[in-house]
């Protein structure tokens, strides 16, 4: 993000850590970390991931980008907010988390395909209808990634479309050349980033 | 009072009831709504993971049109969680971070829009009931009030954390939903788990760890007493309701807790018909909890005496104020 | 706009407790920073007048930095509140003279913060480059002195 | 034979001219100790008169008015060099006064305002020419320059009277010296002196009541809902330029309920009157988070031209970037 | 003025530092520069030397100053907070006024921050040629003399103000001790034992208390406030509120029948941290001095009932004339002192601040502080440490480390004591319950003498240390499992154990949270009362950090103990003694001497406009209504400047800051680089 700013930036560090916090809005604060785990201790999925994000930060300051970037933690994260709040450093935990998970598709380095394919699914129906599209999303994952839990999981998808909860079709806004301009346009500024 | 209104694709659909409802009182509490003409969507949790500045210009578009086309308001509110804090979320790092603004605005303009961070106040729905309508506003509409009804108010978590603009007595043990349905008439009970997680996207990605996260909060609800749990996000009401069926299964439990909107058990106290505020659209029956609701007041309890204290007794217990 | 080869020279009010402390700090702890800043030693940022700031800028100086202690921490209580609250004006003014903000950076450094009164140093000298000089042109003033031959207007009437 | 008087006006309204002729019977004292050779307002003269004179034959000039264009710094250099004494009269001689504001435009937006705007009947967009052909010849104007200079800008200046314009009773006494002087009953005072005004500031002959001073609002006199008849105006959230205004004007606007708007120029030994009052009322603006301190100083809308009402062109940026840009 | 006299002679004196400054700058050009271009700015000579400040760099200017009838003098070399005291020495002893010589840094900021040797020496030519413009507009000064009253006010009775009390009053000093509780002893009062020795607290404690109350020369004020402060260094003026005790100090003997009939029993909050008792007319502890009960009106039966019932009190007060004195009023006593020593102290943390740690919530989640008064043998449980059903022993006690400290939520600031606090109560309860203990720790800080042979001690006696800040304390059970292994009422404490990598929840009875030390709620008030600043973040601001913390920038005014900052016991008696000696030195001068940088008011410019008057923090600036003109108390003024800078009417000047001074400065830094800048 640095690069557009009109302020050059002094503060900016070296390595995976510098680049980490550059493609992170705000003052982030990666940097300050100390450490003290109140991060890991707080994350409600903290048990199944590979390392903690307290762990996760040292292995970045290490410059060990590629375990980081395998790592499941970021895919993990389900955005609850609890480490940011509690961190004693005020590092914007969260949010860096969404730096690393674009981080690894780009870098294609996750080991568990499944993870951010959803995220890419999802996105892939916003980018066509303007709309999220729950029916269409929650089939082709399942379809891509667990083709057996489909049929388990077909309960609750009927029991949406009885309580109308659910559509059958997609919804498309009508401004989605502009909305499509707009993300071309962005991306390619983030690519200019990068 | 008026304001712009989101209302964000799970709104439109699978959190139904949560916009039929709002749609029911919002002219008893006097909320003018404008909702955004042709929003997008805000991106959920999984844009901001793929593409960053994408997902920050995806919601800027929704930004500048509310800012567009308000009218007499610069108030932007949202009943869902995620779409609040993304909205917020832009609203915030633009102010804060320059070259975001620049970059975002650059994307903005590939369609014709620009947008000045903080020029619309993005405020979550019961944020504006709470703080903006105000208790007593509230209080004066109940016309059934739901004496009787034990509630568990349950925030989740992307309300009240991060919080941006500081808008809540506190990120952990919030009160302002309690003190709404006390003014229902209804009795919040005390549990500890009212901003903990309701698994999110886990659900769908590592179902295992959603199931735990789901069962530690409907049994921490049953456990303190309450009939229902009342929430203010569909994400959590999905994963709290429909997958409380699912996660019986993986469990071999029989848990029963329903889960509505706060704005359906704002409508039923303002004497809506349940069927009106989408009521019955649930996957946990909500029914019988609701047939508790009592038509007489209960009496008020004797204001509890300070009971002198007496050395040898348990140890005197810090005050909470 | 900007002249790579251009350096501008700024002019720094510092107090005598907190910034000039932190400029002695990035001395002794020998933290390296552009030669652009020529620093004035100051009592306290309350003892800044816009006047000096505006001699500075009319006498050839491309920007002028002031730094006080952390709002809160002043030695003499609250009076860089008072530098604060001019500050706030003469920019407001400075403005309507197209001297831009960036020229005129008010900031804070305690004691303790020698790399940080350094960054703002090397911050500022790189914004004011992008600016370019600023040659005022008041001055030199336009010369007093009557020239020895005053040209004759034809013919005008009173 | 009597020494020599003149009386010029530059670039100004004529309010001094008038304030000259408003000393009454004084006037009389003038004509009875000088011979008035030259003074357009009040007499017919032509500059080739004025150019025939001996050098130093003027005794004194009393000069008024801004240098704007290319005449006015022509006669400020002849008269320079005619007068033994120099006397810049008046605001805009001695700091360029209202139209010393005029440094805050280019000459191009001051003839679009001056000839376009909604009360200016001009269907055809005419503008003044610097010259133009006549069947009788070529017509010429002498041209605007970019920016006005104050008397002492261009020339060198014995004595300063300030005062917009200069009140009566300060001329006349101005007057009683030269003509003491003239008498050999006097001194001259010492080169450069102010003539004609007090050594403190306006507050010291304003008889509003004072107290400490914390502004939580700035307004204008229109904005007020009611205007305190006895306490000071600043405190009253006026912007009274009173406090750094030199005194010798008996407080005239403030005693009639209007703040001093700083005519008699900066006090004693005070390089820069506009950064003085800017200090001054920053200083006691009752907040201490930026935003809030915005807040009050948005009561003022125009900071430059309330605080260089008058002193702007003999301020120490004395233009803006606009006006300075502005090539002939 | 002067220079129109005669001219001035100027010396330029160029310091190499050895290389410090030479290394980086031509001194050489430098001195050429000022002794060529400067000629006609007055500079008659201009020389460089290798140390300046040495023995023969200062008698080289001593020497000049006399053969070269030098009258003013510029010394290019350091900071001046390193030798300005130097030279101005070395023109003093020439009988050259003082303050006609300046410093130019050349060191600090610029040999030592540059690196291109050409830009650094353009950079010295122009800050020596604005020194130089500068010191031509020096005036000749006068130190300040203000003599100094031998009285010394000690606010704050806890043992930081009683060892600064017992120093000056052991010295033959009449002191005032004025103390807001009803007895000396503050905080330590309430510990039980002292680490790293073990010592019991009430031990040490009492004897000082003892001393500090009995001694002759010092006049206790307790249950008493500093309301107003005035004057300045040697002459100060205090008021002392004495709040009612409803008890007459004179006639009562302390026998403590009052207490023992009085009926009412309220939770003791105070001394008792909330866990104990006391009764409505009470002695705030067992040692309590001065030995004399105060009345809490607000639960006592007389004063809720609206003046009526009860009265045991008064009834079997057994002194004639009766001792309890129902329509006692406050008191003011006006003081006069030449030296004050703050040592007010410290506040507790508000655990409940952070929900997240149960406290106010949880039953069986406590405070240290708490903890302290439980292990106390005079305290509530007799010393016993038990959960808050006051009966039961905990088996599994968890204790949370910096609760409140070093957090950018709370308090960023280490609170210096909890370790050593911590590792204390782990040791108490791990001897006297035996229980498993776990410390939850980020870093464990042990710097102090057999501060760290304590650590060890505690980690052979089988303490767990689990590294990582602990994110939560809950009841409630992760799953159906975990709460089977534990049973009900377990706490369970979830952390990162940041050394295993892992996610843990630990089970256990009790949790005892390491509360951090807070600045005094009211330490803002209280520093604008006596005229020194808080950091923002609400500690007491020292002189300086570390060559001055016990002196404030108020003459006069100094700090001890934690009002300053979190202190251990060593650290705030050191203090207390410390202060005392600044304070006997003070008296021992008789005058003080004060930097002579002072702003006064040319009456006949001042307008009496009064826009200056509400600036001065030091109340210096008064208004003399019958001559309509503002005065500087040259005393009380502490040469800021604000007030200079901000006369509308130029009519407040300022010694040693004068705006000739700094305008002259200001052109001369920019004499010869305004047009074309030489950096290469």
């Amino acid at each position: 993000m640095n690069a557009a700013t009109a302020i050059p930036s002094t503060s900016s560090r070296p390595g995976f850590l510098g680049e980490v916090m550059d493609r992170t809005p705000g003052d982030n604060r990666l940097d300050l970390c100390i450490q003290c785990g109140s991060c890991g201790g707080s994350c409600p999925a903290g048990r199944e991931m590979e390392h903690t994000p307290r762990r996760l930060f040292a292995l970045i300051r290490a410059d060990e980008r590629e375990q980081v970037l395998r790592s499941n933690a970021p895919w993990y994260c389900v955005s609850c907010y609890y480490c940011t709040v509690r961190c004693p450093q005020e590092v914007h935990i969260t949010d860096l988390m969404y730096t690393l998970k674009a981080m690894a598709i780009e870098a294609g380095l996750y080991h568990d395909a499944s993870l951010p394919d959803f995220s890419e699914t999802f996105v892939d129906y916003v980018e066509k209808y303007g709309r999220s599209f729950e029916l269409g999303i929650a089939t082709r994952f399942n379809l891509r990634h667990h083709p057996l839990s489909l049929a388990g999981m077909a309960p609750l998808g009927l029991g949406m479309l009885k309580r109308g909860r659910m559509d059958l079709t997609p919804h498309r806004i009508d401004g989605m050349a502009q909305l499509t301009a707009i993300l071309e346009k962005a991306k390619a500024l983030e690519g200019g980033l990068q | 009072m008026k304001a712009l209104f989101y209302p964000g694709c799970s709104m439109q659909k699978n959190a139904r009831p949560y916009l039929d409802s709002l749609l029911a009182i919002r002219e008893v509490i006097d909320l003018e709504l404008q909702e955004i003409e042709d929003w997008n969507c805000c991106g959920a949790t999984e844009y901001m993971s793929v593409h960053r500045v994408a997902a920050h210009s995806l919601v800027g578009r929704n930004l500048a049109l509310a800012r567009q086309q308000a009218r007499d308001t610069d108030l932007l509110t949202a009943g869902c969680s995620a779409c609040y804090l993304n909205l917020a979320k832009t609203d915030t790092q633009m102010r804060e971070d320059a070259g975001l603004k620049n970059t975002v605005n650059q994307a903005l303009a590939a369609g014709g829009l620009e947008y000045k961070p903080g020029s619309i106040k993005v405020r979550h729905l019961l944020d504006l009931v709470c703080h903006d309508i105000g208790y007593d506003a509230v209080k004066a509409r109940v016309v059934k009030p739901l004496h009787g009804l034990k509630v568990a108010a349950y925030y989740g978590c992307q309300v009240v954390r991060p919080d941006y603009d500081g808008r809540w007595d506190s990120h952990e043990h919030p009160t302002s939903m309690d003190k709404l349905l006390a003014a229902l008439g209804a009795e919040p009970v005390d549990w500890a788990l009212k901003t903990q997680c309701c698994g999110g996207h886990m659900t769908v990605i590592g179902p295992d760890v959603a199931f735990g996260l789901i069962r530690r909060l409907i049994h921490g609800a049953r456990e303190a007493g309450a009939d229902l749990v009342v929430t203010l996000c569909p994400m959590c009401q999905l994963n709290l309701d429909a997958y409380q069926v699912e996660m019986n299964k993986h469990f071999h439990t029989d848990y029963q807790v329903p889960v509505l909107y706060f704005t359906q058990l704002m409508g039923l106290a303002f004497g809506k018909k349940a069927k009106e505020l989408g009521i019955g659209k649930e996957f946990v029956d909500a029914a019988p909890a609701l047939a508790k609701i009592q038509a007489e007041a209960p009496k008020v309890a004797e204001t509890k005496r300070k009971r002198r204290p007496k050395p040898g007794d348990a140890l005197p217990m810090p005050g909470m104020e | 706009m900007s002249d790579s080869t251009f350096e501008p020279v700024i002019i720094g009010f510092t107090c005598n407790w907190c910034s000039y402390r932190a400029a002695d700090l990035a001395g002794t702890a020998r933290i390296k920073y552009p030669p652009n800043v020529r620093l004035i030693r100051v009592m306290c940022s309350g003892r800044i007048d816009p006047t000096f700031v505006l001699k500075a800028l009319s006498e050839g100086a491309d920007g002028v930095l002031i730094a006080g202690c952390h709002p809160g921490e002043c030695h003499y209580l609250e009076q860089n509140y008072k530098a604060l609250r001019r500050h706030r004006l003469l920019q407001k003014t400075l403005a309507q003279f197209g001297i831009e903000p960036a020229r005129v950076r008010l900031t804070w450094a305690s004691a303790a913060e020698g790399a940080l009164f350094a960054q703002e140093i090397a911050e500022m000298v790189d914004e004011v480059k992008a600016l370019g000089p600023l040659n005022w042109p008041a001055r030199p003033m336009p010369m007093a002195t009557a020239p020895a031959e005053i040209p004759v207007l034809s013919e005008e009437a009173a | 034979m009597k020494p020599k008087f003149a009386m010029y006006w530059a670039a100004s309204c004529g309010g001094c001219e008038i304030a000259v002729l408003n000393i009454d019977e004084k006037v009389l004292d003038l004509d009875a100790n000088f011979d008035v050779a030259f003074w357009p307002a009040a007499m017919d003269a032509k500059y080739k008169d004025v150019e025939a004179m001996e050098d130093q034959s003027i005794l004194v000039t009393l000069f008024n008015g801004s240098i704007r264009t290319d005449e006015n710094e022509h006669m400020a250099r002849l008269l320079r060099r005619k007068s033994k004494l120099l006397v810049a009269f008046g605001s805009c001689a001695n700091e360029g006064c209202i139209p010393g504001l005029a440094n805050l435009s280019s000459r191009e937006s001051i003839f679009e305002r001056a000839y376009t705007s909604p009360s200016t009947e001009n269907p055809q967009h005419l503008r003044p020419l610097v010259s133009c052909q006549v069947p009788e010849g070529t017509l010429t104007l002498p041209p605007l320059q970019p920016v006005i200079r104050t008397l002492d800008q261009v020339v060198e200046v014995d004595y300063h009277v300030p005062g917009c314009p200069p009140e009566s009773h300060q001329i006349a006494a101005v007057l009683d010296v030269l003509i003491q002087v003239v008498k050999g009953e006097a001194e001259l005072p010492p080169k450069g002196a102010v003539l004609g005004a007090g050594n403190s500031t306006v507050c010291d002959e304003c008889a509003r009541k004072r107290d400490v001073k914390l502004i939580d609002r700035l307004s204008r006199i229109q904005d007020l809902p009611q205007l305190n008849t006895t306490d000071c105006l600043l405190e009253q959230g006026l912007l009274c330029a009173g406090p750094a205004t030199r005194s010798g004007c008996n407080s005239r606007c403030p005693n009639v309920g209007a703040p001093c708007i700083g005519c008699y120029g900066a006090a004693p030994g005070v390089l820069d009157q506009g950064a003085r009052l800017m200090s001054a009322i920053a200083s006691v603006v009752d907040e201490n988070e930026p935003d809030a301190i915005d807040r009050v100083l948005d009561g003022l809308p125009d900071p430059a031209g309330s605080f260089y009402r008058f002193s702007l062109a003999h301020s120490l940026l004395r233009a803006n970037r606009e006006a300075f840009d502005d090539k002939p | 003025m002067s220079d129109q006299q005669k001219p001035e002679r100027i010396g330029v004196y160029v310091c190499h530092c050895g290389t410090n400054i030479a290394g980086v700058v031509d001194v050489e050009a430098v001195a050429h520069f000022a002794a060529e271009d400067l000629k006609d700015r007055g500079v008659v000579l201009a020389r460089d030397y290798t140390f300046m400040c040495s023995v023969a760099g200062q008698e080289l200017i001593e020497q000049d100053i006399h053969e070269q009838q030098l009258t003013r003098v510029v010394v290019a070399a350091c900071s001046p907070h390193l030798h300005e005291k130097t030279f101005r020495g070395v023109c003093e002893r020439s009988g050259m006024n003082p303050y006609l010589s300046e410093m130019a840094s050349i060191r600090e900021h610029v040999a030592w921050v540059h690196t291109d040797k050409v830009a650094a020496t353009a950079k010295a030519k122009a800050i020596v040629s604005g020194t130089v413009e500068r010191v031509l507009k020096n005036d000749p000064l006068e130190a300040i003399r203000v003599p100094i009253d031998a009285q010394t006010l000690v606010v704050g009775g806890g043992i930081a103000g009683i060892q600064a009390a017992l120093e000056v009053a052991e010295a033959g000093y009449e002191v005032i001790l004025v103390e807001r509780e009803a007895s000396l002893g503050g905080h330590m009062a309430q510990f039980d034992k002292t680490f790293p020795t073990l010592d019991c607290a009430a031990c040490i404690l009492t004897p000082k208390m003892a001393a500090a109350g009995s001694h002759p020369k010092i006049h206790l004020f307790t249950w008493s406030e500093v309301e107003k402060v005035e004057g300045f260094v040697g002459n100060y003026t205090v008021t002392v509120k004495k709040k009612p005790r409803y008890v007459d100090e004179d006639v009562c003997t302390g026998c403590g029948i009052c207490v023992e009939k009085c009926p009412i029993l309220v939770v003791d909050d105070k001394f008792e941290a909330g866990i104990g008792y006391r009764k409505a007319i009470y002695w705030p502890f067992a040692q309590a001095v001065p030995n004399l009960p105060v009345l809490d009106t607000e639960t006592c039966t007389y004063y809720i009932g609206g003046k009526g019932g009860c009265r045991a009190c008064e009834k079997f007060c057994p002194t004639v004339p009766n001792s309890i004195l129902f329509d006692q009023k406050e008191e003011r006593v006006t003081l006069r002192v030449g030296n004050i020593v703050l040592a007010t102290g410290w506040d507790l943390f508000d655990a409940r601040r952070i929900p997240q740690y149960g406290y106010g919530r949880l039953a069986n989640v406590f405070t240290s502080l708490e903890l302290e008064r439980m292990c106390n043998a005079a305290g509530p449980t007799g010393g016993k440490v038990v959960m808050r059903d006051g009966k039961s022993a905990p088996q599994r006690v968890a204790i949370v480390h910096c609760v409140g400290s070093r957090d950018r939520n709370y308090n960023r600031h280490c609170s210096a004591i909890c370790c050593m606090q911590s590792l204390k109560t782990a040791h108490l309860v791990k001897e006297r319950t035996g229980a498993e203990v776990y410390n939850f720790y980020i870093d464990i800080r042990t710097p102090g003498k057999e501060y760290d042979e304590f650590y060890q001690r505690v980690l052979d006696d089988g303490i767990h240390f689990v590294r990582g800040k602990v994110a939560e304390i809950t009841d409630i059970p992760f799953d159906p499992a975990e709460a089977s292994r534990n049973g009900a009422g377990t706490l369970y404490v979830q952390v990162e154990d940041t050394l295993a990598g892992m996610q843990r929840r630990i089970p256990v009875d009790m949790v005892v949270l390491s509360a951090g030390l807070e600045p005094r709620r009211d330490s803002a008030e209280v520093g604008k009362t006596f005229g020194i600043a808080c950091s923002s973040n609400g500690w007491f601001i020292e002189k300086h950090a570390k060559m001055d913390p016990i002196a404030t920038m108020t003459e006069g005014v100094f700090i001890a103990g934690c009002a300053a900052g979190p202190k251990d016991i060593p650290a705030s008696v050191s203090q207390g003694s410390a202060a005392a000696a600044r304070v006997l030195n003070y008296i021992r001068q008789g005058e003080l001497a004060l930097e002579p940088v002072r702003a006064s008011v040319l009456a006949e410019q001042c307008s009496g406009c009064r826009l200056c008057n509400g600036l001065c923090p030091f109340n210096a600036i008064s208004f003399d209504a019958a001559r309509k003109v503002t005065e500087i108390n040259a005393a009380l003024c502490q040469g800021c400047g604000t007030c200079v800078a901000a006369c509308p009417a130029g009519a407040i000047q300022g010694t040693g800051f004068s705006n000739e001074q700094l305008f002259a400065q200001i052109e001369g830094l920019l004499r010869d680089f305004s047009r074309a800048p030489e950096v290469v």
